[in-house]
């Protein structure tokens, strides 16, 4: 019930959260090759969004839809990770971003495929055959313009260690994973980080990236409702008709 | 007309395609590459309009609609920078000269956005007028344009259609969303007028390109058929078109209507309509903002080169 | 009556947003001194924003405050110029409007402390102090950095040409200010006109600035609802706890 | 001690105020220069987490509020950063000290901001306890230290009131700015017991800071003032301490509770804190932003100088 309800915005909220991020960047991006393929990884997230923020409405048994999670909530009530509300900066941090992410997300699908809850390995199959793709692709940019100019590298090296402190939290695990793990609904959270690592360290490594010798877990709290300050300006903007017009038809 | 001349008209007459390596006249060659640099243009920045409300959008659903189609603009860009590119001019090339004002693009995308219901009138509006220009286009004589036309009009009647379900609800909807609605409207009415161009009867250089078949109609004619397929429209959504003027001329078989103000045009032409300095600075911040991203895959793209290249050496 | 309303939503809307506009250096100012002008001239603007949306909701009898037309209109009711809404850029963009602002707004009290409305000339009376302060204070900041460095003289230039077109919108007439001017309640809109002109001429002369050659009314709609892209990412900002807590006291 | 100290020890015991011309010790000097420095870089960094709620106010009176507190703030590190250079130290040098992180700020700033609420707790309990650090240090030894946080405790005062006033409209509002309420009070709790800095007890430096009267107080008899008064004032808000141990100590005479988490106090001191990283950055953005509108006043006040002293030679 309650454990599996926040298990579920945990997922919905970080692909609603990223696909909006990536959203940000409509008509700005450095290559057009590029700005389509970040709308169509921002398009599957949003997709993801509505299946997670559905079953999460089912679950709760309260009569909220995917939409109403999305749009009426205030930021407390959000559960992402602290790393997708995180501002784009530039294409650096925004790639490097979508790569640990891509990688963390790409090991939990992997894991959900076989959950004992069929509704929740139903979504996971259709979101990893998408997720397949945008892991090897943020993979290859990210070796790319880690070994590419002397700029390129800095900015992506740069990115990589503003980014994690924000990575531990993925991993984090409360009772509510506790609890979704013993159901059999999903893994432990912690498990999907020795495959995340092997795949972080050497794509790092074939990028000519130093891994960081930082914290990663020093910024943690999403997950439980703790965000960034820039969550709420992200809601502001996103929420505002929904708030502006309660009971409007789009 | 010399031969040469005088055998690619009779091609261009007998409706064959005329394909990048074949031989056209300088003219032809000039004039394609403004009309499909233009288009291609106004393709990546009717994305700016339209993506000031992505943020913003009021349902998952919606948002990924929005999306989509933001990103089947830039999808059409590409179609048409290569396009272009075919007639021996990079798409990095036509890009500078967008952002120098050297080329244009439609000035519609100079008005801004203001309410969701922006987003219905453009899909409804703009890309209806734009489908008007497109469709007869197909069948431009140029094989890569007309290829490319036939790719984009498929999407765009979508998208059209898709403009007109969001005008649907907001009319529909609350009292706000019909203002919002009718707002849109008298906004977009006008301007969409102006898409087809200033009545070109007189017009020589149109005249020629018309021979060419790079236009196939005038801009009275396709202004006309648009004005006769919205009206119904608007009034099926119980909008009215801000025009008192309009009605239905028997005689003609078609709709009377007002001139846009033609000294608006031109102005927003010179570069000052609502938000022609934003867009082209937007662009501009795009690439100059990108251009460490595009020289980080550039030099990775050489190095891995050097390197096949040193193994295969290696290897012989 | 409703020719009276629009007319206040135009002051106050104008105050308020350009207050808002303000206050958004908040912390982020280039010099102390600065930051804390600024806090106070954002601090009197919203002051006379209560003073003139207090008004104008009384005038409208719908039993609205200046809180409702604050935080519970949308863009499309909001009646100030363009000018005030567009985003700070930089200090000089700041600084320029503050100073094109300034001397009409000083020009406007200074008409309206002789309004037939005793309420009018009131809040003019108390709002005039402060103003003839703002317009000391811009004023001389012109001066001084357009006749500063090569770089400070080129960003004043460039926000002058910028705004420009934006500052006709000022002494714009229409019906709403035919029918205040008839009633004696405020100064005929484009009377304004010529003792701004005369000082902002002199102003740019003394600050080695040169006039724009450029159309100043290429740019209007926001007295009547027209406004640019901008209004609406501001109002979301700050409308979202009226919007998102409807009928929370604060 | 040479003579000279014992007399300047003398004058101290005897509460007399050290003026910035006198003689001093170099360590009292030197101790001064940090703590006032880092005082003001608290009340310019305590700026921001502040900041981010003033274009979210949500009624014009609490914008104005808002904005006179943080406007005050900006105030009281103009006066510090002017008593700091009395003691032969800029306010350009001090911040540059503070972007390259060689000179501290408070801690407390950074934490995040997360809802309104957080202005009723900054105020309330940020700015408390700051007010208890500061009162005593009205009656500081060194002449300008003593008189800036005159003007100071007079204010801060009034922001604690203000902030307390928020908390009690959320505290006694719908049951969501109740539970912001007791959020803000959750996560600003301990850092607010932090504030006063780790146990002192054992500390020489703490010993010679209060030989001096630079220091007036221990951290821990501050500490226990703050709980004292702030325990009670939470349940007066109907609020819950997020300390399950606190209760009152008969014996004592005081509240027990819990010790914050201090390993948490040093990381955050390392710079490992939610915003430490964003708080610099801002404030170094504003630096080099600003860098050319500083430059233009300055070279136009060295014009101006030069034009007037060029007319006093030209009138003589």
């Amino acid at each position: 019930g309650a454990a599996a309800f926040e298990w579920l915005c945990r997922l919905g909220d970080a692909t609603l959260i990223l696909g909006h991020r990536l959203s940000e960047w409509c008509g700005k991006g450095p290559a057009l090759e590029e700005d389509i393929a970040l709308a169509n990884v921002s398009l599957d997230l949003i997709g993801h969004t509505e299946m997670w923020l559905a079953l999460a409405g089912e679950v709760e048994e309260k009569g909220r839809s995917a939409d109403h999670l999305a749009y009426l909530r205030d930021a407390m009530k959000f559960r992402n990770p602290l790393l997708v509300e995180l501002p784009n900066r530039d294409m650096a941090l925004t790639t490097m971003r979508q790569f640990l992410f891509d990688a963390w997300h790409f090991e939990m699908l992997s894991a959900l495929v076989d959950s004992r809850s069929p509704r929740v390995a139903e979504i996971a199959a259709k979101a990893l055959k998408e997720v397949s793709y945008h892991i090897e692709r943020s993979q290859d940019l990210v070796i790319r313009l880690g070994d590419g100019t002397e700029e390129s590298r800095a900015r992506m090296q740069d990115a990589l260690e503003r980014l994690w402190p924000y990575t531990g939290e993925l991993f984090a695990a409360d009772a509510v994973d506790a609890a979704i793990a013993a159901a059999g609904i999903g893994p432990a959270a912690d498990s999907l980080k020795a495959p995340w690592e092997a795949l972080v360290t050497e794509t790092l490594a074939e990028a000519t990236l130093t891994r960081p010798e930082t914290k990663q877990d020093a910024q943690t709290g999403g997950k439980t409702g703790r965000h960034t300050e820039h969550l709420g300006f992200l809601l502001a903007e996103m929420q505002f008709l929904q708030r502006t017009y309660p009971g409007a038809e789009w | 007309m010399t031969p040469e001349e005088r055998a690619f008209q009779a091609r261009i007459d007998a409706g064959e395609k005329i394909e990048p390596k074949e031989w056209m006249p300088e003219g032809y060659r000039k004039t394609l590459i403004r009309q499909i640099g233009q288009h291609a243009h106004s393709e990546i920045v009717g994305q700016l309009p339209e993506g000031n409300w992505i943020t913003r959008a009021p349902t998952l659903q919606r948002k990924q609609i929005l999306l989509a189609k933001v990103q089947d603009e830039a999808g059409h860009g590409l179609y048409l920078y290569s396009a272009a590119e075919t007639l021996g001019v990079s798409r990095d090339a036509l890009t500078e000269k967008l952002l120098s004002g050297q080329m244009k693009y439609s000035s519609i995308f100079n008005y801004p956005t203001l309410t969701w219901a922006d987003m219905g009138a453009v899909g409804w509006l703009v890309d209806g007028a734009a489908i008007m220009n497109q469709v007869p286009l197909q069948r431009t004589s140029f094989g890569p344009y007309s290829r490319a036309m036939i790719r984009i009009c498929k999407e765009e009647s979508f998208h059209q259609r898709q403009g007109y379900a969001i005008m649907m609800k907001m009319a529909r909807g609350t009292p706000e969303q019909r203002e919002m609605a009718q707002d849109a409207l008298n906004r977009f009415w006008f301007p969409s007028l102006m898409m087809f161009g200033p009545s070109d009867k007189d017009s020589v250089h149109s005249a020629q390109s018309m021979a060419w078949k790079i236009k196939m109609n005038t801009n009275d004619e396709l202004r006309q058929k648009f004005v006769d397929e919205t009206v119904p429209q608007a009034e099926y959504l119980g909008l009215t078109v801000p025009d008192e003027t309009i009605r239905w001329n028997e005689e003609r078989g078609h709709y009377d209507f007002a001139e846009p103000d033609w000294d608006e045009f031109f102005e927003v032409l010179k570069g000052n309509g609502p938000c022609n300095r934003e867009r082209i600075e937007a662009r501009q911040k795009a690439w100059d903002y990108g251009a460490w991203f595009r020289d980080g895959l550039t030099a990775y793209a050489e190095k891995s080169a050097a390197r096949r290249a040193a193994a295969q050496t290696a290897a012989e």
